[in-house]
């Protein structure tokens, strides 16, 4: 499979183009729009907080494939999770791509479908793009309004 | 002792005498980096060039036989190096200002682009001409740095920022332009050619009505025009004209600002220190005349000198084959990504420079300039700094393939297959 | 596709490895222009590196290798080629914060030089805090561009200027700066190193006893000593700090400020427009966080390249041994000037760097100089951008030899030899 | 005789040392002050007018060799004639060192010792020295009250 099939493997076309969790979460206890300034992509992740838990989250907003598709896949990871499962699948994501071990798989705990964004590490230009939902639900359940991943 | 300067010995003649031609492919000779950066067999195809051109050898090696040979400071010398390097580098500015029909040299400032060129303007002309009620009038197509700038000086003064619209095809509504001439206007700033929509503006005409109309000081932002058009500044008349070294085959670190110089010499100051001044005390100073007054502290000597060796390299070449090569390049690219399924350009305008801007339906612009590279074909994704036109087109971001001279059909084929390739991978 | 840069090759790895050493005439040979301008037999004696500092070959070759190799604009490229520049330029970024021990390459701006740094903070910072009845604190050994900034937002403030005096032998009198320090002083500015007297101001005991007197921002203009002594911006302490890339042996066009993060990230933006933007509408715009925020529009990349260069290729030499030969061409050359009729040292600080200031009785600067040129000897004659220390020197102007690494005891030598024809020529 | 030696002619080393038409001038009708912000150096000319002739002419101020010699060579120059004769001298002056001859001696009308001056145009960097005199005479007759030589 040569790099960017592995960017855009199955599971990745597949969320791009049918995104789960998306749409308005009335209700939302916690919410926070994500911007990358170089496309002008925007990410807005609703959260609905019941005590430590996240009974329900979502998003909307406009982004490439891989933005779309790591949204949509955040959605599924951390709905039912608590806060602080949330916030270390947070870090893990955020381990990933920084993490000196760039170009190896890390022993990244996969959740799932999650792993499919691994093929992100060989386009550091990419990074940014997987991120930013999940720059969204940090700030989000940080209360912040928003965050930019300048 | 009789200098001045010793021109770099491999272009000091040249481009005078010898006949002028354009052969593309001996052109791309010129650009050492159009032979590197092959990837699996398929060689570098540079179409990013809106956002910045490559650069000859000829600019390459006139910044190395500068540093090697000719590097000191400027003004200050009494030196012969010192004399050497200051004549190079006034020799520069007169260069410029012949090839734009500047009035005079002194009409040419050395900024570090097009953005530092606005800011002065926008700081030192609005911070002396606006006042609460005033407005400055600028289009839908512009650059972020025709507009963040006056944004700041309107914030600062209490003027107020209007902004012409775009017909369809992606040109200025003219009639609505004029609508919004008023006697409040005191300064307009317009684009010459969209980095977007590609669109060329007649600046001279639009400047002549503005003339008309109102006494608005006039600012054209020539970064992408001055590449594909050949400016007269005694045609366009306008006020102000900005434009960047890096884009038109020169170094990075150099512009140009070009003013009349009247109002150049009325206004005050932007950035102030050594150089610019003819006396200072601890309580005071009194500054130079124009270009000197704008051009605070050691300037990017060895880039003006660059940037003047790009103007001489263009004049060894066939100027009007050029234009017509970049012609070619947009109508062949034009009709060939209008063949293909689901792709939308951007800016239809009559006239228009090298340059397209497109989407496809189903592919965010980041995944076409991505799937693109992995083809070697670069081209930009993205809102081009030009996002308040992004929401008049009804886009967040487009891709954008932009063209030089050295570009060539074979390099538009390969970007039309790694087009295809797009489609094919997410929307089969 | 692991990128992320390829360095140019011939400098990724050296340094790091092999033993550091410094030889002067091994060094000379990584200036080219070194050996160029031989005039009647005399060999050029470069000693105006105050003004602006030779360039080793290494430096010549990163820029080249650069534009012929990497270029492409930054910060907006999704292919390799964008990347790759974009990544250059960061690791630039980071080299400068590294070596100067910033606490985050963030806290690394790209400037023009030295000049536009302190217009930055003049504008962004004065442009905050300042108000009628404060006061700015600077020294009387200033630079035009520690002085004329400061005036000109003092003037748009209602702030006023007060000036910390010097000894007779040139060094800031420290119990008058101390009795300077009020609580209405919201600025301090001053020089880390004279380019006149060559006085070495004690940077952090200054901004100690600044922080221990009132709450003053404290800006340091380093563009002389960051070419004469180690900078660590921990131990100094202040809040920000200028310099050029041209003197210290980098490319024109190419300056850094540094501010602490917080601080800047607290700071209105300077000039605006791409790149510095978070979102931008036609009626307002967000700006991106310090070092971004002020770097608008296409910054001078491959001259930001380039100034790490030169930080490399001196991370490759025996720097306490530049320190040991600077010094004994200090002391060597004052000796030897202090031996000729007439002469008069300005500046003699015990902590001094390699710099002379000097003037002759019964001749002028500028005669001087060209004496000196007729020899081939390099040096500076005029008042240095520092007029007001001229006055408080009671000359209108002087000479000055300026020192840098590759200068040698013989090239004093000729300077000495000239100066004796000088007085020849005007004494006799 | 080379070209340190034939800028610094015996006649300017001595109108260096000893500068003819130097000091204040009562009564003067037009006075100008000229700065080379090269150097900072400013000369002062003062012109005493009586009808169209220049009955008195003298200067102040610090300078090179070049720019006090040239001083001292003026006043001589045009004391005691017309404005009109004057400025014909300025101009000629102008020529010497702006005009295309620029490396032979131009038919530059000497007027006795001011052909001294000649040797300066083989260093255009001491130019600025050698006219800053004339150029204040000039705004000095043209009611100017200074000017620079930038
Ligand atoms: C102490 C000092 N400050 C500021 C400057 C200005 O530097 P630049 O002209 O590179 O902006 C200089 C150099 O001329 C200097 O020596
Ligand atoms: C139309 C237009 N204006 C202004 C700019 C800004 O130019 P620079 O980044 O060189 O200052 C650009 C280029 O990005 C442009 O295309």
């Amino acid at each position: 499979m040569d790099e960017l099939d592995e960017l855009y493997q199955e599971i990745i076309l597949d969320h791009n183009k049918r995104p789960r969790g998306r749409g308005e979460l009335p209700g939302a206890t916690h919410t926070a729009q994500g911007d990358n300034p170089l496309c002008g992509d925007e990410i807005r992740v609703f959260v609905r907080l019941e005590g430590d838990k996240i009974a329900d989250v979502k998003f909307i907003g406009e982004g490439c494939a891989i933005s779309k598709a790591s949204a949509s896949l955040m959605t599924q990871a951390v709905r039912g999770k608590t806060v602080a499962q949330a916030k270390e699948q947070i870090q893990k994501i955020h381990d990933m791509f920084t993490g000196q071990g760039c170009c190896e798989h890390t022993s990244f705990d996969t959740d799932g479908e999650i792993a499919a964004l691994g093929g992100v590490k060989k386009f550091p230009q990419r990074v940014k793009c997987a991120t930013l939902a999940w720059h969204a639900l940090d700030a989000a359940l940080d209360g912040k309004p928003n965050v930019s991943t300048e | 002792m009789c200098l001045y300067y010793s021109l770099m010995p491999s272009h000091s003649s040249g481009g005078a005498t010898a006949k002028k031609t354009f052969c593309v492919q001996k052109v791309r000779e010129d650009f050492p980096i159009l032979g590197t950066h092959t990837r699996a067999g398929k060689p570098l195809c540079y179409l990013d060039n809106a956002a910045t051109a490559q650069k000859p050898q000829a600019v390459i090696d006139a910044l190395s036989y500068f540093y090697a040979n000719q590097n000191a400071n400027i003004d200050r010398g009494v030196y012969e190096l010192g004399a050497e390097a200051t004549e190079l580098y006034e020799r520069a500015r007169k260069k410029i200002a012949a090839r734009l029909n500047a009035a005079s040299p002194a009409e040419i400032v050395f900024t570090r682009g097009t953005t530092e060129s606005i800011n002065l303007v926008a700081c030192s002309l609005g911070g002396s001409v606006l006042k609460q009620g005033d407005e400055i009038l600028i289009t839908a197509m512009e650059h972020h740095a025709n507009i963040v700038p006056w944004q700041q000086i309107a914030a600062r003064t209490g003027a107020a920022i209007k902004v012409a619209p775009i017909t369809p095809a992606g040109e200025l509504d003219a009639m609505a332009f004029e609508n919004l001439l008023t006697e409040r206007v005191k300064i307009v700033a317009f684009t010459h050619m969209s980095n977007v929509l590609g669109t060329i503006n007649d600046a001279a005409a639009l400047t002549k009505k503005i003339r008309a109309r109102c006494g608005a000081k006039v600012l054209v932002d020539g970064a992408q025009a001055i590449v594909h058009g050949d400016v007269d500044l005694q045609a366009l008349d306008c006020d102000f004209y900005a434009f960047s070294g890096h884009k038109i085959y020169g170094p990075t670190g150099v512009g140009v600002l070009y003013g009349k110089q009247a109002l150049l010499d009325s206004l005050p100051p932007y950035q102030t220190g050594g150089d610019m001044v003819v006396k200072v005390s601890f309580e005071t100073a009194t500054f130079k005349r124009s270009p000197h007054r704008f051009e605070a502290g050691t300037p990017a000597i060895a880039q003006a000198v660059g940037l003047a060796t790009a103007f001489d390299y263009l004049d060894t070449l066939d100027m009007p084959a050029v234009r017509a090569h970049e012609a070619d390049l947009l109508a062949y690219a034009s009709a060939a990504l209008r063949e293909i399924k689901g792709l939308t350009i951007h800016g239809n305008a009559p006239n228009k420079g090298a340059l397209i801007a497109f989407t496809m339906q189903g592919v965010h612009p980041h995944d076409i300039g991505t799937i693109l590279d992995s083809e070697n074909v670069c081209v930009r994704a993205g809102h081009h700094c030009a996002q308040p036109l992004m929401g008049v087109l009804g886009v967040q971001s487009t891709a954008r393939a932009s063209f030089a001279l050295y570009n060539t059909r074979a390099e538009i084929d390969a970007l039309v297959k790694a087009l295809h390739k797009v489609n094919r991978m997410f929307n089969e």
